[in-house]
């Protein structure tokens, strides 16, 4: 039994419980800003360096590839669904859909260290799919709300008058994460092997320990979400967090099969796809889409699809990509 | 003596659009302003505690130190303001030293 | 035009109690609050510097923007307020865009 | 009832020389002083944002809530407070629960 | 010489002689806080995964029951002694006697980081023992300060009453230390060697930089407190401070002896009693006892007997250890 | 290529790459506070083990000897050119001035670090020389500034007036960081050995990966310094703060041979000399020249000095240590 959850995400429940008993348990606000920035950090060093290696970059056009594709058509989806099943307006259901279509870094991470407690490898330019995939999900978002943004933009001379899109591609691109993961990614592969070497006790022996700690942040603000926002989410919004994670993640699974990736490589398509933004996205259309209800898809993202990704998502996508991979 | 009337606006709002207020003030002719961080705060959307990663719960004060004319100015535009969606906007009397600053 | 009459409550006391303050605030009918950092005070009890462990020397400002009737409930519940002991607490008028956030 | 007439002065100035401010308020008899954080600030010297490795650019807001006399000894020792350069000194008025506090 | 003195305890005495010095030496409120976090959850991982192993959790219920007893009777005692010998107030000293009865986890940390030093081993459930003895103490003072307590209620419906105990035990229980201790202490226990393993790193290879990190805060702040409330102690106060902690050590020693722990294991009940909390007993005090005078608690616990025991306190209790158990 | 830059400049350049294309990637600030007390602490206790062994003091006085002459004597090079070849006025020159006889500690840091990798050994006592270095160029500074102090002087009762030189130089002595630095480097010497193995895991395998971060930083800092202080800076002085840190080293390159020390001493000390402080001195001389232009003397140091350190002047002043050391 305890081989099969992995220690770090032990911490997550154990915030989310310490938040449901009420304790106050709080972490300083700029720990949780360090340990995602290490996370980053950490991440891309280990993706450059594995690039480095020879043959390392095979299938690495065909990832990026599928991975634009499904950030850019995930949301459609999303958002079909929450038409349909939903009562969403259409401003706030297109600003939830965008969500669904780019990418959880915490989520990513959790998965790297299931993978790597269980020995199984996977490429190393997941980093840079996981890069690729956070921002074209928001240009569809942003199509789908149309309607509304229109209107919006007659009075756009005020100060809280909605981004316009090219504004807001260049901020969400040059987004701290996304410089952060990438520039690291480079720094690690241009400094090869001496540099994996040098950064190793920082970057990979303290990995498991930093994850632990954000993921007890996690479970601590995911679950003061649920309560502060106690009628925010409706079943069919609920249901919608649930299900939607495993529609991604089937596409993802066939994605990572289809471009050829392997065992590890395939699983961590699917967590992708699966997974929903809550850092970079939510502020973003927060700028977009000012008329759109954060309440909830912060709430959906972080509170419902978020914490289901972590328990059950990645050891489910982890088994099927085992299976389907021959 | 050496006192002069002016006015304190002082605006509770978002962090993440803060900076679209404040280049608004310079517009308007504000000859500057103050950015205060918030801990937390309960207004109509409930509780809105700093510290979740992203910033998007964060609030801030801002504080801005004008003349007759430029409060006036920011009353009158206040609907390029309110797009902004500030949660509170208090203006009051106050004394400045040195007021060739807030002309 | 646009501007409405309403009362500025500021309140400085220490950080551990500033909870009951504003749950204390709730109940007297204020549609919010805003509680501000503190990094050094000096009162009656010297210097209470922020950052002390368990952080019992910090304090924090509760600003909060009530109606006329709220804030002389506010010093007609002083007693109760008090009891929190909080150092400093200031009323003073403002006027705010919007009044009818504030009933 | 049970409020007293007060002034609240509040200097907007940088970090560094902030202590210097507060021990010059302490002489001229207040009988306390809060210092709050700034995140960032515009003026005459442009941006300051806060966080430079060093607190250069760090500002800090200083409110001193006094009796009418400190207030006006303030104000006529005003010369010595502006070598510290504070960017912003505003005086107002306000009331006090608890007028024994400030004498 | 230098090996009776263990490094991290000299990060103290620098941060001591810093403030002595009135140099502007400060460490960012967040550090201290994520350091305090940090031990904590390593203290938690490694005491739970030590009670893994087989017949580890042989002598745990006496300990625990020894513990508790000690925090509920050492007020008592203090109480006494104060009354007998200060001038204290009858509701200070019922504070203050609260937080000897309770204890200090970094002076446990620094406790434990001296038996690893000395290659002494202890039993792994001891930070059990810690959590335990955490709470009772606080029940003691409150009843000791009954009639101001009572007298107090009238009032009882402003922001500024005393906390009603029940109220106050809840919080005390869940506070964020001892949330975070029993979690990852359940963690360590429940993840078993392989948790152990990934979190090594982490967990036990940055722990004496991280304790003298905050022993440097500590040190510090010690200092400053002691500059600050220069009137607040007079003699006998002081004396207080240290004769205190000797008897609640020597308690500590005998009960430790009683339930059969090992050397390093009687060591730390020695040290636990003979500490004071200085974080969470503060807090509950000046919700529960506000007319209770803050400066002589906080003072008394953290410039005078955390530095005794932290220099001179645990040699001892592993000196004398060390002769007793057979 | 890869092996001649040092992977935790490569961060240097991602911050610096990031600020100038106006991504908004921010490091807590308290994150910054943490590294730069984490790296004090590392280089103090690695250079104080390392003076533990045997020998290692030789050399040792002539190094501070030299040290200090350079920190006194290089103001007045510098004042003498600022007055020359620019127009600032007198106490902006002397503020500028005092910043390039002292010393930038992660300057010296990543000379450490780029040595360690190279394998090239330096004297342990080098932080001590650090320290040394730090004051004295106040001290030159205030005297080159007199007139303009003296007439300032007389308005000394307001809370903005000058701080005077004995009040500075206490503070400047007891400064946070120094106190800190030699600390840190006596609990190294005294704990020796078994103090270097404890604490081995963070103080030295952590190094890169903090230092990589701190560099971040500073390259985050210095383009947005830029960019926030554009007419600040005219070309005169731009080549000063290019040229200046180019004679400051080649006297310590002098100095380094002149005191006998090894290659790797030697680079140290032409980078020491080489550095300007934008940390310790800029909030000295706010305190003290309270007139002085503080946007060209932070601009100069943090903007054009430091990056040319940390970029080229180091790999310069290690390539010629190596060839003038026989
Ligand atoms: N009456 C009030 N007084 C002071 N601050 C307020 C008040 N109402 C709202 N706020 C602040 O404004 C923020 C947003 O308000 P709202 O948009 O109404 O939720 C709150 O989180 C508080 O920080
Ligand atoms: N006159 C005052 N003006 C502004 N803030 C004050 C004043 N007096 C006290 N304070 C603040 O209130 C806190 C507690 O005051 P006290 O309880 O008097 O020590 C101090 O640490 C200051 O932050
Ligand atoms: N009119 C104003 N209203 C509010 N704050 C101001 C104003 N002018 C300046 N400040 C603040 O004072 C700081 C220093 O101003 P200055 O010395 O003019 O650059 C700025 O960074 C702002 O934080
Ligand atoms: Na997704
Ligand atoms: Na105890
Ligand atoms: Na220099």
């Amino acid at each position: 039994m305890a081989e099969l959850i992995p220690p770090p995400i032990l911490f997550f429940v154990l915030g989310a419980a310490a938040a449901a008993l009420r304790s106050d348990l709080h972490l300083p606000e700029s720990l949780a800003k360090t340990l995602s920035i290490y996370l980053m950090v950490a991440i891309g060093l280990k993706g450059g360096a594995a690039l480095g290696t020879p043959g390392a970059s095979e299938g690495l056009w065909g990832a990026l590839g599928a991975g634009v594709v499904l950030s850019f058509l995930l949301p459609i989806l999303a958002f079909a669904l929450l038409r349909a099943a939903s009562s969403l307006d259409r401003e706030t259901a297109a600003a939830v859909s965008g969500h669904y279509g780019s990418v959880s870094v915490v989520t990513f991470a959790t998965a790297i260290g299931t993978l790597n407690a269980l020995g199984l490898p996977h490429e190393g330019f997941m980093p840079a799919v996981l890069a690729a995939m956070e921002t074209p999900a928001i240009v569809t978002a942003l199509l789908l709300a149309n309607g509304a943004v229109r209107r919006h933009r007659n009075r756009a001379s005020g100060p809280g008058a909605p981004t316009p899109l090219p504004v807001l591609l260049r901020e969400v691109l040059l987004n701290g994460s996304i410089v952060l993961l990438l520039g690291s990614f480079a720094i690690g592969w241009f400094g090869g092997e001496p540099a994996r070497a040098q950064f190793a006790p920082f970057a990979e022996a303290l990995f498991p320990g930093a994850l632990a700690l954000f993921l007890l942040e996690m479970g601590l603000v995911a679950a003061r979400q649920i309560r502060a926002a106690p009628g925010v989410l409706d079943a069919r919004l609920f249901a919608f967090g649930l299900v939607m994670p495993l529609i991604g993640g089937a596409l993802g699974l066939g994605a990572g099969l289809l471009v050829g990736l392997s065992v590890g490589g395939v699983a961590l398509m699917a967590v992708l796809s699966a997974s929903a933004s809550y850092i970079a996205v939510p502020a973003a259309m927060r700028m977009a889409l000012p008329k759109a209800d954060a309440g909830v898809y912060v709430t959906l993202s972080l509170a419902v699809t978020f914490p289901f990704n972590v328990v059950a998502g990645i050891p489910i996508w982890i088994a099927a990509a085992q299976m389907v991979v021959g | 003596m050496a006192l002069h009337a002016r006015k304190r606006i002082e605006i509770v709002m978002e962090a993440v659009r803060a900076e679209q207020v404040t280049a608004w003030l310079d517009q308007l002719g504000a000859t500057g302003w103050t950015v205060l961080p918030v801990k937390v705060g309960r207004g109509r959307q409930g509780l809105r505690r700093a510290g979740v990663p992203g910033g998007i719960f964060d609030n801030v004060v801002i504080l801005c130190v004008v003349s007759d004319e430029v409060a006036e100015r920011v009353v009158r535009h206040q609907e390029e303001l309110l797009v902004a969606k500030p949660a509170i906007v208090t203006i009051s009397d106050c004394y400045v030293l040195r007021g060739d600053r807030f002309v």
